[in-house]
């Protein structure tokens, strides 16, 4: 099942308005989701993990639209709703896979943090994901077919060993990998000062991969250098690390938030989704508000009502 | 952590206000803030790092926050812990464990819902235990750390919010607790008054045993009279305990969380029918979950998983035989 | 790999002229220079990059030098390979295969002479091979690599300069082959004649059928009538052939290279009892290596294995009940 | 058991002479040992493996000596005859091991890559020993024994990514930890370029590590870096990446070596011992080696004669 998905952006030729509106509307819709997903979990509709990305949907629609969604391949974790929303805009889907239900993109098995649709995989155990994507990548270059693989990794994930083996190969067999780093300075509760020395920024260097870091406040910026790293990428068939510095602004996984007030309310400054709208007429975001709101509603009408996967769905051997 | 200034604990995400994902360090960090690490998120370190401390003389007892995440620790656990007591000459003591949480009925979903003992039991030289709630938790982590074996420590998620259970005697159940050749306690719960026999024996372990209070009440009722023995180490496995608690019994059914092929039940089971084929009443049966992912939707999840409803059923059929 | 354009090889120092450490790979990568990758030292990452790379739809197979190093893939086939394949809607099909060399008789030692296939047995949606010489490894492969699900596929060390036996007569000793419903063949070794039933059956798999030769043949000579069943499938088990295979013997022996306890005879063990129990003159025997690291000193090593000497002392003892 | 080895080598006081006896004393006797095992591998006395650290001499006697026999501590892989014999000179017990006898330090049961004595530990999976050594860093420092841990790495082992796990933490632990990079350029079969993108000597800068890139072909140098580095660490209980470029002269186990003549010969003209036994005076020259000769040729009888384990020499459970 590969559903392509036609890219809901503009192409480059209209003005920065539409941009900045497509823009909107993937940041919003990823936003007003998992709001919607943080109150069914309060409600009891929802079980298990759901990590919302809050706060970084510069950084996941910045870089998301930066891909040929007819092509490139996306690998992700635990904390992929945005990135997958950028992606496909499967809104109806990832709502009914969350609250389990047959009607989910993975009829309601994988859940939050193991979903499918299209050339995007996640999978919820940390690192794991890395050698998978720079496989991937040399798949596709045997097959010559061109695709850009983007594998996501959070600044906690920097730990895990195995993304090391992996920036090494992807360098060593020059393959089109772009290890997109969303640095959000904590991982679960810890500090990205008690996880790691020196500058996760500088990780990639000894293994000869070009690397930048950049801030993900502007969707705009995030996007236009994700744009130009990605094409280059595809020229040369290299790999790139981009760090991005963003922000959590929610809790790690539903409500589980010790950090104090204080520090959440300075994030809270930094969100991108106010950014933006500042750059958009009242009277149009209203528009756009209540369209995604009213879709977002009924998509969560439907998965209500819609039936849990059975036994047979289950593949078993 | 008090009487013993050697013992250490490492993990993520455990510090205070946290506390770990679970809680169970909770406070730990506060009252030994020297003996308390929190690592970055490297699994095999966090295993090497409490071998390393063992093989110098300290007691690590090191946090997996998931069980699913024990096999970035396989190289750790079976090329290096249980190599080093082995394979050199001086008789090496390697007191660690490595705790965690295990188990499903959360909905987390396939990667964080397994019971992943399989994969090293069986192993020499290591050591694989998993309290119930009708043993003191903290009395067998003491322990385990004294063994001067490396240990793994299974945590049932379902058993968290439980009460000990440390009664001799609950209602209808009696318990009675022996002792392996470790040290490690196997319960045996009973629904009947002493002088009768038991009709069918449950041999399980672990998250299992939260159901069994209410199974064994239930039975009662009926009139159907069961011992349930229940094992603190899965491997090495008490045999020869389990063997004379299920002596004379017509009816054998062992339970385990995990999907039963090359389980723990498989062991139990050859072992068993070693002992009493011929005297049994039947084959000796084994229930667990079905051969598949552990699903994110609870409803499905509850029919992979063993449930109250399916062992009752399993019985009720296993008695009319 | 000529018939197939997606199939690809990755591995250790498998370029030629070393040929990897076994020279099982010699030749391939001057024939297939761009399908042939030489991967660091990172067996998580050949394993992970082999997963990758059949999500998107290649048929990788990658070799662990030897098997004791397959605990640093752990994850990637618990938590990867056997997942993507179960937890994601739409059936994805994941060919590929995990190679690797294992078991002692070498004098490598006890890091590098393991048979660690009892950490995946019983692994929902993964399946575990062990050819013996009395079936056609390159077969198998090719087949393994067309199913569809993840493979582990071992090779013993031992059976590298063994010469194929696939005749269907061979000396007193008869060849039968059957096949599962994976496809995989199951070798029903007998040394009598069609018109006699077996004294006593046993069953083994991968390195061990290097010895069952001349053990046939010993006992063919003491009128010791043996059935001798190999499945290629370790897991899943294919245990309706080997049920059928042993009906109506009543004597079983099950051997395996590894220590015995929570082994792949366990639950073999279990499920015959279960089909036989009450039909059988004795218990069911299992057999294995010594519950301790695999010592590098060779004298020791052969005490601690199973050797041709201590089945043959073992079948007569039974023989003796 | 923890026998504590005095170390052979003659205080600072002495004169360079004295030192260059001694460490051609300790290379000589690796050189030769090693020769030997591999004389007795060929004559079928040896079984398994053999990895020779022949022209690695000065490397491991170099570093060895620069430690504090009486404390510090030593991690090492499957090419460790080197420098066990330049830690503890136990030449009887090396040979005996690796013969599989009960006299050997592990009575026979490790053989050449398992083996321990007083604060050596070896084991012969590649990188899992890394964290071991990063661990027992961390007991000595909570334990306040002022030890330094030194790690043995080879240029492939590089590529595991517990590698890189370790050196995040020794770093951000702040632990005296000594990582050795023994790069001769090449793993098993494999050249280090087919093996690794970048450059090995910068792979630990990224986690602020102190790192430092020497040539082993003079003892006297390594010794004096190594001492300097040592002494550092112990200081600032501070980890330190230690890049030591050298040569391997023999095959990479037993006869296994598929690499050209011609380029051997290149090795050899870079061998350590030629250039030490250089500084020393023929007669004393020949007094040492007829003396070490001796001895390995008499530890090399007695390990004929000596009896294999038993079952009952070997722990079960
Ligand atoms: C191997 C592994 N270890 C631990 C976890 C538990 N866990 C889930 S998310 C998380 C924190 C990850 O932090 P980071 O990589 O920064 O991503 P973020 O949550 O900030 O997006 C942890 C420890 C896991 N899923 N997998
Ligand atoms: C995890 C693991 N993978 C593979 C091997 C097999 N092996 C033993 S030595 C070796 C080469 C190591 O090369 P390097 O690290 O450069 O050390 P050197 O042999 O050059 O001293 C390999 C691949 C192993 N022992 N452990
Ligand atoms: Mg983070
Ligand atoms: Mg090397």
């Amino acid at each position: 099942m590969l559903t392509v998905v036609n890219s809901p952006l503009p192409d480059q030729q209209n003005e920065a308005r539409d941009i900045t509106e497509a823009f909107y509307r993937q940041m919003y819709t990823i936003r007003k989701v998992e709001q919607n997903l943080l109150d069914l979990f309060a409600q009891g509709y929802i079980t298990g993990t759901v990590h919302t990305s809050m706060g970084q949907e510069a950084c996941d629609v910045g870089v998301i639209n930066a891909l040929d969604r007819s092509k490139d391949i996306l690998f992700s974790n635990h904390r992929a709703h945005g990135q997958f929303l950028a992606y496909c805009d499967d809104v109806e889907g990832l709502i009914a896979e969350i609250m389990g239900k047959e009607t989910g993109v993975c009829m309601g098995i994988g859940g939050s943090q193991h979903i499918h649709k299209g050339n995007m995989y996640t999978n919820g155990v940390q690192g794991g994901i890395v050698p998978n994507a720079v496989g991937a990548a040399l798949a596709e270059k045997t097959k010559r077919t061109g695709s850009v693989v983007t594998v996501v990794l959070g600044d906690g994930t920097m730990g895990e060993g195995v993304v090391y083996e992996s920036l090494n190969i992807a360098s060593l067999w020059s393959l089109p990998v772009l290890f997109l780093l969303i640095d959000n300075g904590i991982a679960q509760s810890t500090p990205k000062q008690l996880e790691h020395a020196g500058d996760l920024a500088t990780r990639a260097m000894t293994f000869s991969i070009d690397s930048a870091s950049i801030e993900a406040d502007d969707v705009a910026k995030v996007y236009s250098t994700a744009a130009q790293i990605v094409s280059e990428m595809r020229e040369r068939s290299r790999p790139f690390f981009l760090h991005v510095r963003t922000a959590r602004l929610g809790p790690h996984s539903k409500g589980d938030d010790t950090r104090p007030k204080e520090e959440i309310e300075l994030l809270r400054q930094r969100d991108p989704l106010l950014k933006i709208a500042a750059n958009l007429p009242v009277d149009l975001r209203m528009e756009i508000e209540q369209k995604i709101d009213s879709r977002i509603q009924t998509a969560v009408e439907k998965a209500m009502l819609a039936s849990h996967p059975g036994l047979e769905q289950l593949r078993r051997a | 952590m008090e009487k013993d200034s050697n013992a250490v604990v490492l993990g993520e995400d455990i510090l205070d206000p946290y506390g770990g994902a679970f809680k169970v360090t909770k406070g730990l960090s506060t009252n030994f803030p020297d003996r308390v690490f929190t690592t970055p998120i490297s699994e095999a370190s966090i295993a090497g790092l409490a071998v390393g401390m063992a093989l110098r003389g300290m007691r690590p007892i090191a946090e997996f926050m998931f069980g699913d995440f024990i096999t970035l620790a396989a190289d750790q656990i079976v090329n290096h812990a249980a190599k080093y007591i082995g394979m050199y000459s001086d008789q090496i003591k390697l007191s660690l464990v490595l705790r965690t949480p295990v188990g499903g009925g959360r909905g987390y979903g396939p990667t964080h819902s397994q019971s992943l003992e399989k994969m090293f039991l069986g192993l020499p030289m290591f050591h694989i235990l998993a309290p119930s709630h009708f043993v003191h938790p903290g009395e067998i982590l003491a322990h385990a750390i004294s063994t001067g074996y490396p240990t793994l420590y299974l945590e049932n998620k379902l058993l968290y919010p439980e009460v000990l259970k440390l009664e001799q005697q609950d209602g209808a159940i009696h318990r009675t607790v022996y002792f392996d050749e470790h040290n490690y306690p196997v319960v045996a719960l009973s629904n009947f008054p002493d002088n009768r026999k038991a009709d069918i024996a449950v041999i399980t372990y672990g998250g299992i045993s939260r159901l069994l209070g209410s199974i064994l009440n239930k039975l009662a009722e009926e009139e159907i009279w069961v011992t349930a023995c229940l094992p603190v180490s899965l491997s090495p496995l008490p045999i020869h305990l389990i063997r004379s608690l299920t002596e004379g019994i017509k009816k054998i059914l062992v339970i385990e969380e995990s999907s039963p092929a090359f389980g723990w039940g498989s062991e139990v089971t050859s072992a068993l029918y070693d002992a009493h084929a011929g005297k049994l009443d039947g084959p000796i049966l084994r229930m667990g979950a079905a051969n598949s992912v552990i699903p994110a939707s609870k409803p499905l999840e509850e029919k992979v998983l063993v449930s109250e409803e399916k062992i009752l059923s399993t019985v009720f059929e296993v008695m009319a035989w």
